[in-house]
């Protein structure tokens, strides 16, 4: 295979996105203006007058954005660029703009920025420019504008308290599932259900038990070899993800930490634990809780990378035979330049695998995966931009594809959604997996 | 507690079952469950290939299924778990299951007398309420947030109302949900429906509601409070005059709203869980006075002494004079009484529990893996490697402790009473 | 000529100062009580510590990623800021100023280094404003107040050099070089030039984040 | 005092003495502000036409509105000090800032054209290229 194709549609602004349009018609400028400067004054203040006083329109965080090398430097695709097409124009008009504008910063703060933060450490001043561009996001949630995918996830959230619509029956219904499945290989094998004072609540997302059950099985299976004392909840709050921070109901947000971390409380466990998802760990870490008045989280939580990290480290599990095809590592924008778990990461790798080639750049100057920051789920009107937007993500995979690497590793659910789509599109033909696939496959297992 | 008289109070320590063993006599162990009174002491246990029961005592019960969860005991100290066989759920009560089956049972939860039980239950993908083996009639594509009258007599549950396909989010904003109360919906629709509550007397049901997407309210028995806010916590009727009370939001900060009006003079970076007093002239909440900073509010009025990690299971005392929580500084638990701390940290605390004379206050607490019972800041000289929370006598001057002593293989559990003095000195 | 000398080398030298450092002032106390009021988090998450070890780097020529990956523009950087602020206070006709008007001075550079980094500020503004014109990213942020402002930053360089020179009209340029530099100096709290009074708190607000809460570096 | 030290002192006074001598001598044409004490000079020499300027500035029969003597720090009316280097007064002492001496010249001149509003007050007006 050569360099990476490029496949450009031109047809990424004229996505039709039913929520965007309905939501769109539904609004006069005297509403736009209403809204916004309501917002404005109720939810900002210095920071915002600040980052927007300091920017000095340089173009240096250019280059971090992956929209924006994917696009050939695209100027409309830098990170101040969507910037000064969103929030300086409203800030600069006082509100005074059109349904028109709105849709595009809709689409612009929606699906064309992750919030992935990589700019931060571009921006001389350290502007927040994903701070920035959730503002953006939370006005247009406050005037109905949001993709239809993504405000469908935040529906499901506010009714549900998780992700994907699963019912409190079949959560627990499919807990006991994989149990029984996982009981055929091994056979005194427990996922502890509503276990007050266990050591550990384990936390998935939604697309765990609708989508991906085997990670379920794998976890458990991970857990009762190395003698985890853990539970899980069988009642709502056992899903950690957080749609409504990407869609900015942040009313809806705080509904969901309280409800994850009252239920860590109400089981007595010491700690959560949770599975390989990103964006939230983000939202446990440092957003929801936030929201919520807790500086941090109440229940300190560890992320499944760093707890791997834990029971390797202290050799809770044992690895039978390494993982013998040459691997790379997606470093997950909310769990390294969101926790730093970097080094943890790649100390998991290398105890897992053979052979380990690093992809250029990596740990915090990683490329962002274009999928996380609620953009994937935007759905499929979104896919194709989604991928061509992270061209420079094949590009890098393809990289070190060429220096040997056959597997990636992502740990962290969007991280592999949106790496998933790159692979196949761009025919990289990579493998790609979780570090709990590896474990879980090549881990010492009771006969 | 339901007629805590009746127990045994007399002094002294008695070896109810010698858990150790039940490794031996089971392949599989689940970890145990204790009756209020202390006399029992049960766990799911593995009898056969694909065989489950319940291990009572050192005995298990005849009964044996599929699948057994959920050990719940009832203030009454009957037995209830969730059990399945062939693939069919149902309730068993003391080892006698229920006789309607389901496909799903879950979430068990008692009447103040423990004469009524109440499970969420699925049947053929439709959703209902079942107490004490008789379902609802109506049937519902979801249920969510069960919720029982203070008896256990009357049952309450969020469930759509209108038909709605995932995806279709104009029609979801329209309003799909409502609060169901014994099987019958209110007849106004709501974006959302959550914390439901029922007023003391089981007559009333108020709901925390959200009428679009960013307007939140109290709903009671369908009737909106006429003030909107930008978000709202579970409501609450006062025992005394029926009013209704919940946090709400205002300009980004939280104070106490009652029927729709202030009701606290003061605002909270945080305010939830506000609870009255047993006579209603006081509430209580868990508050942040300052972002970070957690506490209890008596009357809107927050204490000095604060927490920086969590505040929560907060009680009132018997008379309503005092309250106790847990609170969390830096990783570490300890419980906190009218505004002070205990001095000791531990790595785990239980919620409070006051004597009947309001005077003590006596928690379970963890400390390097081991459990022991702290009485007004000062634990007692065992410790245990499983422990439930203790019970006053009623006359406050004895406790219970329910304890399973030795190592988890040798273990033998105990019910113990001693006189306060003996511990406390 | 004495008068306009006199008016732009006396009472304005004080306007643009008093603009300056009250104006300067206004803004940081501005910031830090709508900060305290909106922005609690701002309080609670900043750290001397991370915040410091942050703006090291970035101050630090080639000390972060994005400088080393940009070496030309680093260097233009790093040098035009140093002159920009170096040149005017240690400029020998600028503390003969001082030491008449207040009988106050230090150390000095020489005339030659003094024209020396003129150059190379003036230098380092055309290339901003070539960079502004011809660099796509940067051209499609640049609004007229972008050329306005580096407009005021370079006129007291190119005024101060032209006077020094004593090229045609120096005269008038000597007291527009005056004016440029009070021009300049309260226009610091008036624009973007007060990234120059902000970058220690927006730098030091995501070093904070960055390193004593996510555990990262951000450079 | 070391022995070197002692030769740049009578070094220094002998030019002193000549400079003295020969400015004397040339007392009816200045064309140029001058001190010993100038040893490097940072700018070029500030052209002076001694009697020129005080015709315009008609103060010719005044000698001491410029070559001033203070005694206790009060102006002495009716003595003047044409004969005397101003930094021979207006001493650098060692370690002393050269920026005095020049502090003294400036506001004599420059203070002088200010008050009057007339001739140079600008840089490079007195120090041209």
């Amino acid at each position: 295979m050569a360099e990476p194709a490029i496949k450009r549609s031109d047809e990424s602004n004229k996505i039709v996105d039913e929520g965007i349009d309905k939501g769109i018609a539904r609004l006069t400028p005297k509403k736009i203006e209403q809204v916004i400067n309501k917002v404005l004054a109720a939810e900002t203040g210095a920071r915002l007058k600040t980052y927007v006083g300091t920017c000095v329109h340089c173009g240096l965080c250019s280059e971090a954005c992956h929209y924006y090398l994917s696009h050939d430097n695209d100027p409309k695709f830098s990170p101040a660029g969507k910037v000064k097409q969103t929030i300086w124009e409203i800030l600069k008009k006082k509100g005074k703009v059109d349904q028109k504008f709105i849709r595009d910063a809709s689409r612009i703060a929606y699906t064309e920025c992750n919030l992935c933060r990589r700019c931060a450490m571009y921006c001389p001043f350290g502007i927040d420019i994903a701070y920035l561009i959730s503002i953006v996001r939370r006005l247009c949630h406050m005037l109905g504008v949001t993709p239809l995918y993504q405000q469908d996830t935040a529906h499901s959230h506010s009714a549900t308290l998780n992700q994907m619509w699963v019912k409190e029956d079949e959560w627990t219904d499919s807990l006991f599932w994989q149990e029984e499945e996982a009981q055929d290989e091994i056979p005194d094998l427990r996922i502890p259900v509503e276990k007050e004072g266990a050591e550990i609540f384990y936390s998935v997302i939604a697309p765990e038990p609708k989508f991906r059950a085997q990670l379920i099985y794998q976890a458990a299976v991970i857990m009762n070899v190395a003698g985890v004392d853990f539970t899980m909840p069988a009642t709502p709050g056992w899903d950690n993800s957080d749609l409504c921070m990407f869609t900015g109901d942040y009313e809806v947000m705080g509904r969901l930490k309280k409800a994850h971390f009252e239920t860590a409380m109400r089981l007595k466990v010491k700690r959560i634990v949770m599975g390989e998802c990103g964006h939230a760990f983000r939202s446990v870490y440092d957003v929801g809780n936030r929201w919520l008045a807790w500086k941090m989280p109440p229940i300190p939580v560890t992320h499944a990378v760093e707890f791997y990290y834990e029971l390797l480290k202290e050799g809770r599990i044992k690895i039978a035979e390494k993982y013998d095809k040459p691997v790379t590592f997606q470093d997950p924008c909310n769990i390294v330049r969101g926790r730093g778990l970097h080094d943890k990461a790649r100390y998991v790798v290398d105890a897992l695998c053979e052979e380990f080639i690093e992809m250029h750049p990596n740990r915090e100057h990683n490329y962002c995966c274009c999928a996380g920051g609620g953009v994937i789920n935007a759905g499929p009107p979104y896919k194709m931009k989604r991928i061509e937007g992270n061209k420079i993500k094949a590009e890098q995979l393809f990289a070190a594809k060429t220096r040997g690497a056959k597997v990636v590793i992502a740990p962290c659910h969007n991280c592999h959604g949106g790496l998933e789509d790159i692979i196949h599109h761009f025919g990289l033909d990579m493998e790609l997996h979780f570090l709990g696939d590896i474990i879980y496959k090549i881990m010492e297992k009771p006969v | 507690m339901h007629n805590i008289g009746t127990w045994d109070w007399e002094t002294g320590k008695r070896l109810i079952a010698d858990t150790g063993k039940w490794k031996d006599m089971f392949d599989w162990v689940e970890e145990p469950y204790v009756s209020p009174d202390g006399e029992r002491i049960v766990a799911v246990v593995k009898t056969g290939e694909m065989e489950y029961s319940v291990c009572e005592n050192d005995t298990p019960w005849e009964s044996t299924f599929d699948k057994v969860w959920y050990l719940r005991f009832g203030p009454d100290n009957r037995l209830t778990a969730l059990v399945s066989s062939t693939g069919a759920w149902t309730v068993a009560v003391d080892g006698a299951a229920w006789e309607n089956t389901f496909d799903f049972v879950w979430n068990t939860k008692f009447g103040a007398d423990g004469k009524n039980i109440t499970v969420a239950a699925q049947k053929d993908m439709e959703y209902f309420a079942v107490t004490n083996d008789i379902p609802w009639e109506t049937r519902f594509s979801a249920l969510s947030n069960l919720t029982i009258s203070h008896d256990g007599k009357r049952v309450a549950g969020v469930a759509p109302t209108v038909k709605i396909k995932q995806g279709d989010i104009f029609i979801f904003q329209e309003g799909c949900y409502s609060a169901v109360v014994d099987g019958k919906p209110w007849d106004v629709n709501f974006v959302n429906v959550w914390d439901l509550a029922f007023s003391h007397d089981g007559e009333h049901v108020a709901a925390e509601v959200r009428t679009s997407l960013y307007d939140y309210t109290i709903a009671v028995d369908g009737v909106l409070w006429d003030k909107i806010y930008t978000s709202v916590w579970m409501p609450q009727f006062s025992p005394s005059n029926g009013s209704v009370t919940a946090p709400v939001r205002i300009a980004g900060k939280w104070t106490l709203a009652q029927d729709g009006k202030l009701f606290w003079d003061r605002s909270f970076a945080q305010l939830w869980h506000h609870m009255y007093s047993p006579d209603g002239k006081k509430i209580a909440a868990v508050v942040a006075p300052k972002y970070g900073r957690w506490t209890i509010a008596v009357n809107g009025i927050p204490w000095s002494l604060t927490f920086g990690d969590l505040v929560t299971d907060a009680v009132f005392s018997p008379d309503g004079n005092r309250v106790a929580c847990i609170g969390k500084e830096g990783g570490k638990w300890t419980i906190a009484v009218d505004g002070k701390a205990w001095g000791e940290k531990y790595d785990m605390v239980w919620q409070p529990v006051f004597s009947p004379d309001s005077k003590k206050v006596a928690a379970k607490a963890e400390k390097n893996g081991r459990y022991t019972i702290v009485i007004d800041g000062k634990p007692i000289k065992e410790s245990y490697e499983a422990l439930w929370n203790p019970v006053f006598s009623p006359d406050s001057e004895k406790i219970l402790i329910k304890g399973i002593e030795g190592n988890p293989d040798g273990g033998k559990y105990f019910r113990q009473v001693l006189p306060l003095t003996d511990v406390t000195g | 000529m004495h008068d306009i000398y006199n008016f732009v080398s006396g009472p304005l030298v004080w306007v643009s100062f008093i603009i300056f450092f009250g104006g300067s002032l206004y803004r940081l106390i501005s910031m830090a009580v709508l900060a305290k009021k909106k922005d609690v988090i701002v309080y609670e998450y900043m750290s001397l510590k991370y915040g410091l070890r942050s703006i090291l780097h970035w101050i630090t020529p080639f000390g972060t990623v994005k400088w080393r990956k940009n070496p030309i523009l680093t260097i233009v950087t790093f040098t035009f800021h140093i002159c920009l602020i170096f040149i005017p206070i240690f400029l020998s006709a600028h503390i003969i100023l001082w030491k008449e008007s207040w009988d106050i001075s230090w150390w000095y550079i020489s005339d030659t280094t003094a024209d020396v980094l003129a150059v190379v500020v003036i230098a380092s503004c055309v290339f901003f404003l070539i960079r502004r014109i011809v660099l796509p990213e940067v051209k499609y942020l640049t609004s007229v107040s972008d050329y306005i402002i580096l407009a005021i930053v370079a006129a007291p360089f190119i005024t101060g050099f032209w006077t020094y020179h004593q090229w045609p009209g120096f005269k008038i340029m000597g007291i527009i070089h005056i004016l440029s530099g009070e021009i300049m100096l309260a226009a610091i709290p008036c624009t973007r030039l007060i990234h120059m009074v902000f970058f220690p708190f927006t730098r030091g607000y995501m070093g904070s984040e960055f390193g004593a809460v996510r555990h990262a570096k951000d450079w | 005092m070391g022995k070197r030290t002692l030769i740049i002192y009578m070094v220094i006074t002998l030019l002193v003495c000549i400079f003295a001598v020969m400015s004397g001598y040339s007392q009816e044409d200045v064309t140029t502000v001058e001190d010993s004490a100038f040893e490097e000079k940072m700018r070029p020499t500030v052209q002076f036409l001694h009697d020129e300027h005080n015709e315009a500035a008609e103060i010719e029969e005044e000698c001491n509105v410029c070559h001033h003597v203070y005694e206790e720090g009060k102006k002495v009316e009716d003595e003047s000090s044409e004969e005397t280097e101003c930094s021979e007064c207006h001493t650098l002492n060692k370690g002393d800032n050269p920026l005095s001496l020049v502090k003294v010249y400036h506001l004599q001149c420059k203070g002088c054209h200010q008050k009057k509003k007339a001739g140079p007050i600008m840089c490079s007006e007195c120090h041209p290229r």
